[in-house]
């Protein structure tokens, strides 16, 4: 399925755009997820964490995501 | 009484005091985070935010809740600013009041310190010569 | 910086925020002491403060040297008002600020707490029925 | 000696008036003094606390009191 991520701060960078649309197998799960992007954007590694939420929450790592499920990239916050 | 609140307009710390006082209330406490002049001795010309503003809506109430729950606040106030912020001007305003000071204090600082962990906002730094986003790696 | 200051007439802590700020600060505590409609379930109608001034500035000048030097801060002011306060204004405001929260979050509340131990002042709740001089009995 | 002691707060109202004149003995402590004072207005004793402050000071139980000092009788304080 296909599948867009929407990235903020320097996931922005790091993707050279607001968001890509990726190609995972269907019920993929967050972990597949992030890998994929780590071997797609290996300057992920670099970052202190990486994170997705999908639907505006924080999800669980074996989270499965769905075609409609508005995905997230969430790189080291520092609100405040 | 929660308020929870993004802008890119000037943060108002008054009103916020304004906002939690209560008759009943004996104790406020007030965070405010401005925007240093500089980071480890290099001078910083402004800060830039960027959020995920529909989830840090979220999770700011949810520290709101939580706050309110756990130390039987009267009220929260979260007010967060986007975009650039100039030197000396407020990022970040959190007031909370209660029947007494303890809880208060307890509840500003919770909910500081876990906006700074949870809610999807953004920090980049702006130097003469380059920018950086705060905390991005390790 | 400090400032400490004894007066009759009303607190402004919006004043006392801006003084602590500083382009070098990034954090600023903020707490204010509002004067309670009720004690014990009990309607109070004002407050009442006297103070020694003389001994109670030196005492309040004493907190701000101590958290001052014990946390780093770069200001601290500390406001209290005197004589009849009614339900809702600020009879106390103390702002600090420093380079990072946690300090200023640790010195605003020291300081609240040593002023309540320390300073020579006294407040007395008025009732419809009668006048109490606030923690004089054990 | 005869010294002079202001009150504030609940002291005032014990004492029934700002202040008063007590005759002690010269060289007399600040221990010495409130005994005398307990002892002329037995109140005194419903206090959770009962200080003396010496020229706008907190002092020791064993402070002398000079005839010029000003004493000032500092009640249970409850500023804030």
């Amino acid at each position: 399925m296909n599948i867009e991520i929407v990235a903020f701060g320097i996931a922005k960078d790091i993707l050279k755009g607001k968001s890509i649309q990726l190609e995972v197998a269907s019920a993929a799960t967050v972990e597949q997820v992030k890998k994929q992007l780590v071997n797609d954007y290996p300057d992920f590694q670099t970052l202190a964490s990486l994170q997705l939420a999908v639907n505006a929450e924080y999800v669980v790592d074996d989270y499965v995501l769905n075609e409609n499920d508005e995905v997230v990239l969430i790189p080291p916050v520092s609100g405040g | 009484m929660r308020s929870i609140y993004i802008t890119s307009d000037k943060l108002d710390s008054q009103a916020c005091t304004e906002a939690v006082t209560y008759d009943g209330a004996g104790g406020i406490v007030v965070f405010v985070g401005t925007v240093r002049n500089a980071t480890k001795g290099k001078a910083v010309l402004h800060l830039d935010f960027e959020a995920y503003e529909k989830m840090a809506l979220k999770e700011m109430q949810k520290i709101a809740d939580r706050a309110m729950e756990r130390w039987g606040l009267y009220s929260m106030v979260i007010h967060h600013r986007t975009g650039l912020v100039p030197i000396g001007e407020e990022a970040v305003v959190i007031a909370c009041s209660s029947a007494h000071r303890k809880e208060a204090f307890q509840a500003c600082e919770f909910a500081i310190d876990t906006l700074k962990e949870t809610v999807p906002i953004w920090k980049k730094e702006v130097f003469e010569d380059g920018e950086v986003w705060v905390s991005a790696h390790p």
